[in-house]
């Protein structure tokens, strides 16, 4: 009996963090879908979310859930930032993708000195209580609160994420820039104003996975970004890169798989995203939802 | 102008070629020689001679990063994972077989490249795909060595304690034999036809086939040697430090630093990453110790700065400034 | 040595039998079925996105068949890897030539040369196609003329029996054209076969004599190039798309 | 090729710039005449996963320092006087690679006279074989791991902390004289741990209690949320998680989101970094729970060497106001230990000093208690008193609940 009760924490648990991973993962498919760039600091971004939430607390005593909405406008604009004044001369370069991959390392590690700088090495973590909600009681299992609470911050940032993408002009554009960046351009979309955007949305969702991801991964640390960052990519790749609906459901199924490795196999649940990035790519490179395309 | 700039830069060279053919030949060896005679003085001033240890690995290790990224374009994040293979299959070597020192840092090497073969099938990716998912194979390596469940193989997360192999002088000389040896191995290659063969492949792999070129294989063998490199840095290294846990030998710092390294002082050329690794290692001993955050702050600013502004490093902007001075400056 | 024995006198040097290549469901080759003899020379016309150089790439290697089988010299070759198929004696070159960059133009030929165990053939080829004075320069300072010679002496420093020749002539002088289409007859003459991918059917006629044509994947005229202007078939197909022959 | 000299001149200046860069301090150490300094080595963690341990280690260490350089320094038995005593330490960002190579910097280029482990068995274990080589005496202040005690040892004193495979001693008698028969053990797999779950263990096992839970988990862990929900579901009445502080943090923090409740919750550091803990989990999520007493709640009025305990918890705090905790009395300890040693060596050479501290073995009590030594250079004079943490109006208040010896409070079981 006990076996299914534990069978049944991993596949709900799994859910509810999945809703959150697809969320914290959502941000480095909207860069990429970009400029086909791999934002290597994307880890760091959730880190510094979670040190926005950390001290907002601590000095202000705002609730992380309302920090999501603080650090927003931010994040958007460090994202806008970055993509106006890096990418064009990168992208004139002889190898933009391999030089991108290298530029964006550089970037993860002055945001991960800055964040040492300022908030010292050691781990930062908040009281639970931070967010004050009980557990969440379900066919006889308990679930943290804080999981509970996640799932509720990713579904409406997700989507109104999603709602831009498919149900505004907006969105037409940015879906036109995602399936062809020259295409687009010559149909008129300024295609550098939109990848713009792409970046601040992208920064923003990760900054706002931080947020609610201190209480996740139970703190914040300087050097968790780089972790975090193949976690998000296994995520998107398993899912199909520029596929938002492929990174949703990769996030839950990734959620439920890690979930069953902790309990039946916690020794090996370390090994999840790094097997599903190394199998996806041998075996299915196009990813779960995606159409054939050529990454080979 | 371009097209009389380089009539004027291939001409003169190709009159010159007898006369300059033993220096042609002796490069190689000079690129090599230098740096290790360089090492053998330097451990007579300078005692701590586990910090030259370091350096002339990641002189080797970034040699390594110029011959598999630097002539076939490939950029392997995951590098580390089979440094950490090398000190381990070593580390096993000396523990369960008794090897002696030496002869475990060439198993380890073997080790390493037999690594590399597990992860041939990764270059069907190319770019970013493939850096990323080399990156999740060397942590993949790492979660398997040091799981708790292969404690009986691999000693799991309590690390290897090669105490009893320890050898100071040994370690060094291997050290140092291997920064030689890989340099003269990169300026080798980048002076054969082997090489030549390797830029065809990376400039275009169809065309190359069309050229006879079995892409997949001479690919293959640039990986191998490599991996191998970086095998035999990593069995070094644990043998040099002796006592050591799986994060330490499974570090995606070693990659960062290889790749930076080579990447400063110039992917391609054969001083350039000698250089690279023997200033930024230095400059990390001194400034980055103490202040390690700062150190990573002027890195990363180092790698932006690169990245946008001398994507050939050192090497490239020295050329640069020499044909500047050359031609006035109009060429490019 | 077994295969120069077998192959008898008249067998065709390249035999395609129901050739298919899909992309996802699309049939880019849709069961194309041909032979070319030894020393013969032909060309392969058809609209844009008939499936030429897919034809192109399937028999060197690219992309593999779906279906059918290709055999060169009595020996199949069907799904052999690029540099296996160039050394079994075919080679081509690129609608947009693809040269080795960091290599001067010499070294573009010497890999080719070396891979095919001919390095004494470099600077005859090089003479050949007319590259010898530039032979000590970057690939990036040669005209676009040039670059599509340097191809052709990629491909001729292999020896090959057979040789594609993907649309050489696009963008080129009339000059230019008339040297190239010199220089292609005198390949056939030393018993080169050649199949020759071409919008221009100027340039055809001073190549070859016989021709395939295309559409949507098939073979629909096979024949002389006087006929093949003659039949109604080739100028439905080719109507459609003259106008737009010179874009 | 003109060029060629030039970059080879840069590489060496790159390797001479390493050279000097490193070797900020050279020594002159005479052996014939007293030295000008006793100059004593050690590497600290100034980030990463044993920076709350070691940093409190250090401070203790230059606490001790200071209150011997006011007597105009430590007194060197060889020399029959007082000699300065100069620190050299490095940041080793909680690395062992760093570590090994800053421990080879402080023997080669500083040419100390002692060296001293930093915290914990991962950062002290590089030490171990370059001491060796070098002829040097190593302090190991709490690097209370196993594997370097072995009976070749001449080279090792453990100063603090016993051995940490005879910590739970205490511990696996607390939980048979209560008779806790179900009982879920996590840990974290490094020496440190893994060595403490092993005994308790064998311990209860001896006592015929076999763990219903005994699970490994990576030093990395951050979350424990769904391990305890594994945990939870065998109904254990124990759960004893032993990892380092930044597990235990963690491990404390799920326990209480998780909504769990168990009759008895232990882990190892808050009785170490209390304050720590009471910031980082909160009254709510400590109260009741277990860990193990340190020497900073025993009273000891009457020492041999050194500050009694009131003395220094008194003075310590003016001197690193808010540092105070079991791990800087540790490094106190580690001077004493030190300070001892050298008063009885006769020579400063490895052998001597280490001599000098078998020497001190049964004679010393310090402000951290007795020091015994047993052959292998293994600390074995301590034992940890189970201690439990009671709600009080500053928070939580540590007390010692067993051996009723040493008790100060009696065990509330099961917490309310």
């Amino acid at each position: 009996m006990a076996v299914l009760v534990l069978f049944e924490f991993a596949v709900f648990g799994g859910l509810l963090l999945g809703l959150y991973y697809a969320m914290f993962a959502m941000g480095l498919n909207v860069v990429f879908g970009a400029q086909r760039i791999v934002n290597l600091a994307h880890g760091d971004l959730v880190v510094l979310g979670g040190y926005a939430a950390w001290e907002l607390y601590e000095t202000w005593h705002i609730s992380p859930i309302v920090a999501v909405v603080i650090v927003l406008p931010f994040a958007i604009a460090l994202g806008f930032l970055v993509q106006h004044f890096l990418t064009p001369r990168l992208m004139r370069s002889a190898d933009p993708e391999t030089l991108s991959l290298i530029l964006f390392f550089g970037l993860s590690q002055i945001i991960e000195a800055l964040a040492t700088i300022v908030f010292g090495p050691n781990e930062r973590s908040l009281p639970t209580n931070a967010i004050p909600v009980s557990s969440l009681h379900l066919l006889g299992e308990s679930y943290p609160g804080i999981w509970w609470v996640s799932a509720l911050v990713a579904i409406p940032v997700l989507g109104v994420f999603l709602w831009l993408l498919y149900r505004t002009p907006f969105g037409l554009r940015v879906r036109a820039v995602m399936s062809s960046v020259t295409e687009a351009a010559t149909a008129g979309v300024n295609a550098s104003r939109v990848s713009g955007l792409f970046f601040g949305i992208g920064f923003g969702l990760a900054v706002v996975a931080g947020t609610v991801g201190i209480f996740i991964f139970g703190g914040v640390s300087p050097t968790a970004g780089v972790a975090l960052t193949i976690t998000a990519f296994a995520i998107i790749v398993f899912g199909s890169l520029g596929n938002p609906w492929g990174t949703i459901v990769a996030a839950i199924i990734f959620g439920v798989v890690t979930q069953l490795a902790q309990v039946y196999l916690p020794s090996w649940s370390n090994l999840v995203p790094y097997a599903l990035v190394i199998l996806t790519m041998l075996l299915r490179p196009q990813g779960l939802l995606g159409r054939r395309q050529r990454v080979a | 102008m371009l097209l009389k700039f380089r009539d004027q830069r291939q001409n003169p060279s190709e009159d010159l070629k007898g006369q300059s053919r033993w220096r042609r030949a002796a490069s190689p060896w000079v690129a090599a020689a230098i740096p290790v005679l360089i090492f053998l003085v330097a451990v007579h001033v300078y005692s701590n001679e586990l910090l030259l240890v370091d350096m002339a690995i990641y002189i080797a290790l970034a040699q390594g990063i110029n011959i598999i990224y630097g002539f076939t374009g490939y950029l392997p994040f995951g590098y580390f994972g089979f440094f950490g293979v090398g000190a381990y299959v070593a580390g096993y070597g000396i523990i369960h077989w008794g090897l002696s020192g030496p002869v475990a840092v060439l198993v380890g090497g073997v080790g390493g490249a037999l690594a590399g073969a597990i992860l041939l099938p990764l270059f069907r990716l190319r770019g970013a795909y493939f850096a990323l998912t080399t990156l999740a194979a060397g942590e993949a390596f790492y979660a398997i060595v040091s799981n708790p469940s292969l404690t009986s193989i691999t000693n799991g997360p309590y690390g290897l304690n090669l105490a009893t192999a320890y050898s100071s002088g040994w370690s060094f000389g291997m050290a140092v034999g291997l920064a030689g040896v890989a340099i003269l191995v990169a300026a080798l290659i980048k002076r054969s036809r082997y090489g030549m063969t390797l830029k065809a492949i990376k400039d275009d792999p169809y065309s190359a086939a069309m050229a006879g070129i079995n892409v997949a294989r001479d690919r293959f063998y640039a990986w191998l040697i490599a991996a191998a490199i970086a095998g035999v840095g990593g069995a070094i290294y644990g043998w040099a430090i002796s006592v050591f846990y799986p994060q330490d030998v499974f570090d995606v710092t070693v990659s960062v630093f290889a790749i930076v390294f080579a990447l400063f002082g110039g992917i391609g050329s054969i001083w350039g990453p000698t250089i690279g690794a023997a200033l930024l290692y230095a400059i990390y001993n001194v400034v980055g110790v103490s202040n390690p955050q700062y150190f990573q702050l002027i890195y990363g600013l180092i790698i932006v700065l690169l990245v946008l502004f001398a994507p050939r490093g050192l090497a490239g902007l020295m050329a640069s400034i020499r044909e500047r001075r050359l031609f006035g400056g109009g060429a490019r | 040595m077994i295969d120069q024995g077998v192959e008898r006198v008249g067998e065709p040097l390249l035999a395609v039998q129901g050739l298919v290549t899909r992309f996802g469901k699309f049939r880019a080759l849709d069961g194309v079925s041909l032979t070319i003899g030894e020393g013969e020379s032909v060309g392969l016309v058809g609209p844009n996105g008939s499936g030429k150089t897919t034809l192109v790439n399937t028999v060197c290697g690219l992309y593999p068949a779906s279906e059918g089988s290709i055999s060169f010299a009595g020996v199949e070759i069907t799904g052999k890897r690029p540099d296996r198929v160039a050394a079994a004696g075919i080679n081509r070159t690129f609608q947009i030539p693809k040269p080795f960059f960091s290599l001067s133009v010499r070294e573009n030929v010497e890999v080719a040369a070396h891979h095919a165990r001919q390095p004494h053939r470099v600077e005859e080829v090089l003479e050949r196609t007319a590259l010898l004075a530039v032979a000590n320069h970057t690939v990036d300072t040669l005209t676009a003329a040039q670059q599509k010679r340097l191809d052709l002496a990629r491909a001729l420093a292999m020896s090959p029996r057979l040789l594609f020749i993907d649309e050489l002539a696009a963008g080129l002088s009339p000059n230019e054209l008339q040297e190239v289409a010199v220089m292609l007859r005198s390949l056939v003459d030393e018993g080169m076969a050649l199949v020759v991918v071409e919008h221009l059917m100027g340039f055809l006629e001073q190549v070859v004599h016989e021709v395939f044509v295309l559409t949507a994947g098939r073979i629909v005229f096979q024949g002389e190039l006087r006929d093949a202007l003659a039949d109604d078939t080739v100028q439905e197909v080719f109507l459609g798309r003259t106008d737009s022959a010179h874009s | 090729m003109r060029f060629l000299p030039a970059l080879g001149l840069t590489a060496a200046l790159g390797m001479t710039l390493a050279a000097c860069g490193s070797s900020s301090s050279s020594s002159t150490t005479s052996t014939s005449s007293a030295p000008s300094a006793i100059t004593i080595g050690t590497t600290y963690a100034g980030s990463g996963t044993y920076a709350t341990s070691s940093i409190p280690e250090l401070d203790g260490l230059k606490f001790w320092m200071t209150q011997e350089n006011k007597k105009g320094g430590v007194y060197v038995g060889a020399y029959k006087k007082r000699i300065p005593v100069k620190l050299v330490d490095y940041n080793d960002l909680s690395s062992a690679s760093t570590a090994a190579t800053l421990y080879n910097q402080l023997i080669t280029q500083d040419k100390v006279n002692i060296l001293v482990a930093d915290f914990g068995s991962v950062l002290t274990a590089p030490a171990v074989s370059l001491a060796e080589a070098h002829k040097v005496v190593l302090f190991d202040q709490t690097g209370t791991g196993i594997p370097f005690f072995t009976p070749q040892n001449k080279d090792i004193v453990l100063c603090d902390l016993p051995e940490s495979d005879i910590w739970p001693d205490v511990l696996a008698q607390f939980l048979i004289a209560k008779g806790i028969k179900k009982v879920a053990i996590v840990y974290d797999t490094n020496d440190f741990d893994e060595s403490q779950a092993v005994t308790l263990k064998s311990k209860l096992q001896a006592a015929g209690i076999t763990p219903l839970v005994y699970e490994g988990v990576p030093t990395t862990t951050s979350s424990y949320t769904t391990i305890l929900n594994s945990v939870a579901a065998k109904h254990p009445d124990a759960v004893l998680e032993f990892g380092y502080q930044p597990n235990d943090t963690a491990f404390l923090q799920n326990v209480q989101s998780s909504g769990q409740h168990f009759k008895m919750v232990f882990t190892v550091f808050p009785g170490q970094l209390l304050s720590l803990f009471q910031s980082q989990v909160g009254t709510a999520g400590l109260k009741y729970t277990y860990t193990y007493g340190t020497n900073l709640y025993i009273n000891y009025p009457k020492v041999t060497e050194g500050l009694n305990s009131a003395q220094f918890k008194s003075q310590f705090s003016a001197a690193y106001p808010g540092q105070l905790n079991a791990l800087s009395l540790a490094g106190y300890n580690t001077g004493l230990v030190i300070q001892g040693s050298l008063k009885n060596a006769k020579s400063l050479s490895q052998a001597a000093i280490r001599a000098g501290a078998q020497q001190l073995s049964g004679n010393l009590t310090t402000v951290d208690g007795k020091f015994q030594l047993n052959s292998e250079g293994a600390q074995v004079g301590e034992l940890l008193p189970v201690a439990q943490l009671f709600p009080s109006s500053s928070g939580v208040t540590l007390h010692a609940v067993y051996p009723s010896s040493q008790a100060t409070a009696k065990a509330v079981y099961p917490a309310p």
